[in-house]
């Protein structure tokens, strides 16, 4: 049960993290019909957040709902991924990383729907149709900004070599993952690498990019996003995130 | 299009728009009040950008993950009603690129209540109330204004804004039942954004010069006074239930003429915010260029993108 | 009293969100010295919040010491002028909002340093030879950039134009500040515009600069930061300012 | 500075370097020692710079105003170490505009440690008490080096380095005074910074092939290992008086030896990190690049205004 909890923990501040991010998009996107997709996409992964952290606090049954554990967790408690944490950079990065998360969870949540745990099926086959969408969207930026212009181009490529080196933590099972994954509970992101590496190495073509041929980021001393060890933006995402929840603790929303 | 100068037509310009009917895009109808029709729908589209600032400037802090959804859906909706106005302003010949231009160059205007900044979560709620509330009150008219994009426009977002009306409203009672300091947050955001609010009515009757002409035209169909005394009688009740006074010693029920009596607003503060000089015209100006021109790569790319697409397929053919 | 705490606690505020905004400039400054020089200021702003801030709880009398002050007020009970509250800008704005503050603040703390209350006077006596040295910085870089090569010129020119709305609110005295002036205890503001006009004048003639032409920042129906009412970036800046201290409300520190 | 070859000015060097002389910037050196200072002391600065970084992450989130005096204060002095250090390699020929664009194009390196995040404020303390601690231990000997503007500024170093450990230390035992939470939070920390701790020391002395030569110009004055025995015999009843434990099961108090026995570090660890793979590596130049890049123009205009002012003063002459 402990485990359970947290891997709904990881997956959702995975949703969480990403959405946070990709929110601050809204009033900044390079069109309006990118604000509005932007916004969904944010707001997609705040649903998908929302239910897997109520989950997450229901299998502990420590009293914590969703907004206990958005708001009053310390950053060495979060269990993301370091790649959703990461600062926006431009547009180009953006996509990046939009194109590197939603590939991998998609691919997650596919064989997620058919998890022993059934919240968790339910969540992932609701998932999966957003996750397609924002994946196709990512998709299709990367190839218009890869074969667009020559700035377009360069910027593309700047922000895949950007974020690829937290493309690694995606595939790494964390020992969590690895027991429930032989429970049939959870799936083990290892095995995800070849379909994701293979949707990625088809859009870099299409978008005529090179795969950017970086090291995985390292981590400190064996432990990453998933053990809490997280990279400097997160503690500033925390401080907007909950100032205002922190700072009226008995208020009511 | 041509314009043609001719009695006729504008005798069945007039017929239609005193029978209540729409004119639409082809049809034929003076300069003046396309003109008008033009300035008046990019403002409103102008407003609902601009308006994301003040409210968007809460989405990550939003202090509960249901709040954070509801005002980012609230925001994203601001943007799609932009769109379905520049797109309505597009059926009277006028360009999207050109409108943004005027925007940030300050050649065209907005409402003036966005140039009020947002200070505490109060204010999401206090804007949905009062804000949206005069918005819906100005514009629920405009659900039969005779120019038919326009109107087909408004119902929609006359739904939408009823909608984020009842969800601000409702965010205050939550807040008015929680602690101490939310109710003092509630009020103190009510004190803020009630004079503001009651401005959003535009000038008093006797010094708006253009009501008479729009509303023949079937544009304006209430002069701003008749909206303001209407608002101000539909939030009293509103504010009672809620548990919050307005900011006006003046304010009381007139039993003989059957509405609120209440003060007058600082029009001068009104005309120096209009005149770009209110607490947050030169940021958010400023904020919509610099998103703008850093989106301005990433438009280029897509055209180009398109292009070569064009010329590919082309090729094929 | 209440309008002593409160007069403390505007010119605490002042010095405390001045202090935080040059900190950020701790490792990114254009130079090692001025890091160092930056750092400096920003330490001795930080000194005078403290004891006026201390002040201000001592007198109030309500056991609210300078920590629970700064970290655990909201947004509208800061009483910070706006001035101090903006995002830094370049280095260029960042001397021209110094410029302003240690100007009008050393012009201030002169006369407050007669003050009635003898605390405010000991606190003003000690600042204004910090003051004096922030100030002279200050003027040595406006200097510096104004006459230095067309693109700090233009620059130094955009950080004045930047901050100069926010100036009159220096001399705008609040209704605290004319009974405590009354009474021999505060300064009224309005005093002061004469002399710091000449000095700014003086510094921008030097610099081959001109003094903005720009309307003061307007009020929200007369309220301003001494009324609690502030512009966005103040919010942001004390959800990082507050964060952790709020995040651990037990804590020891 | 011409270099002449010669015996009797080298056996001279020698000799003072032998009797525990200082060499000073005018005197006589070999290349190599004179190569061999320049490149320590310019790692020595940078890493001083660099480490402004880590600490200078909690600045602006310090929880009291007193200890974001204190890690400001400690920032700055960290400003002043590189400043001094720079001036003593300046003694020796070495150009900062010329050292600063070795650090930030990565051809010339800095302390690894500094190279892992900060993620909570109890590192503040622990930094200080261990990388500061360690960092002494490494020091100390170095305030006796042969070449004096270099030793002179490592005793102002060291005597501030010891008011930071000291500083440091007080946090960690303030807050394990403090909550249930705060304890957690300090070791958790001590178990991140331990290992990194100890490879401050470098590789193991047979695998350190220069440490031979660095001790005899006095460059060095111990072993790597020796060091870093000497700092685990230091901090372990440092760490019981604040009870915290080390991550290592292997250490223990060998009576035979009269130190303690512990585990090996993991250097191949230490390697990926000198070889620029940590897990702040690039985020640490990029930080120092994007600073100087940025302070340009500055510079430019600093450089140019005194020109002007040389220039006119030459005028009035």
């Amino acid at each position: 049960r402990a485990d359970l909890a947290a891997y709904a923990l990881m997956l959702g501040d995975d949703a969480l993290i990403l959405s946070q991010r990709t929110a601050e998009w809204c009033s900044n996107g390079p069109e309006l019909e990118e604000d509005v997709a932007l916004a969904n996409i944010a707001l997609d992964l705040l649903g998908q957040a929302r239910l897997l952290l109520t989950r997450a606090g229901e299998v502990e049954g420590a009293g914590r709902d969703e907004d206990r554990l958005a708001y009053f967790r310390d950053e060495i408690d979060f269990r993301n991924v370091r790649l959703v944490e990461q600062d926006n950079g431009d547009f180009a990065q953006t996509i990046a990383r939009l194109l590197l998360f939603s590939s991998a969870r998609l691919a997650l949540f596919v064989r997620l729907s058919a998890s022993a745990d059934p919240v968790l099926a339910a969540v992932a086959a609701k998932g999966v149709k957003e996750l397609a969408y924002h994946r196709d969207h990512a998709a299709q930026w990367t190839v218009r900004l890869g074969d667009g212009t020559e700035e377009s181009h360069r910027r593309m490529q700047a922000g895949l070599d950007r974020v690829w080196p937290y493309l690694e933590e995606l595939f790494t099972a964390h020992p969590v993952e690895q027991r429930l994954a032989a429970a049939g509970v959870a799936v083990d992101p290892g095995e995800l690498r070849a379909e994701v590496d293979a949707v990625l190495d088809q859009v870099l073509t299409a978008a005529t990019l090179t795969r950017p041929d970086v090291a995985p980021m390292a981590t400190v001393s064996g432990r990453a996003g998933r053990d809490g060890v997280h990279s400097r933006p997160m503690g500033y995402l925390l401080a907007e995130l909950q100032h205002i929840a922190r700072s009226q603790p008995d208020a009511v929303w | 299009m041509l314009e043609t100068e001719s009695p006729e037509l504008e005798a069945e310009f007039t017929a239609t728009v005193t029978a209540d009917g729409r004119i639409e895009p082809r049809d034929w109808m003076p300069d003046a009040y396309r003109a008008t029709l033009i300035r008046q729908i990019a403002q409103h589209a102008h407003s609902e950008i601009i308006g994301m600032q003040p409210e968007g400037n809460w989405i990550s802090r939003a202090p509960s993950l249901r709040r954070k959804a509801i005002l980012l859906a609230k925001v994203q909706d601001e943007a799609g009603h932009g769109l379905y106005l520049y797109a309505a302003a597009a059926t009277l010949g006028a360009d999207r690129t050109d409108l943004t231009e005027k925007l940030i160059s300050g050649r065209q205007k907005y409402s003036s209540i966005f140039n009020y900044p947002t200070l505490t979560f109060a204010d999401v709620g206090v804007i949905g109330w009062l804000v949206d509330g005069a918005a819906i009150c100005n514009q629920v008219p405009l659900c039969r204004t005779s120019y038919g994009p326009y109107a087909r426009a408004m119902i929609r977002v006359c739904k939408e804004e009823s909608f984020h009306q009842r969800q601000g409203y409702e965010l205050l009672m939550t807040m008015m039942r929680g602690s101490d300091n939310q109710r003092r947050m509630v009020q103190e955001s009510v004190d803020r954004w009630w004079w503001p609010s009651l401005m959003m009515f535009g000038p008093p009757d006797d010094s708006s010069p253009n009501t008479e002409r729009s509303m023949a035209w079937r544009i304006k169909r209430h002069t701003n006074d008749e909206l303001r005394q209407k608002f101000v009688d539909m939030s009293v009740p509103q504010a009672e239930a809620l548990g919050v006074t307005f900011p006006d010693p003046e304010l009381r029920w007139n039993e003989e003429r059957g509405q609120h009596d209440f003060g007058t607003p600082d029009f001068a503060e009104l005309m120096r915010v209009v005149k770009g000089n209110g607490p947050c015209n030169a940021e958010r100006i400023e904020h919509r260029r610099r998103a703008h021109e850093d989106g301005d790569w990433v438009r280029e790319a897509a055209a180009a993108y398109a292009a070569k697409r064009a010329a590919r397929a082309k090729g094929v053919a």
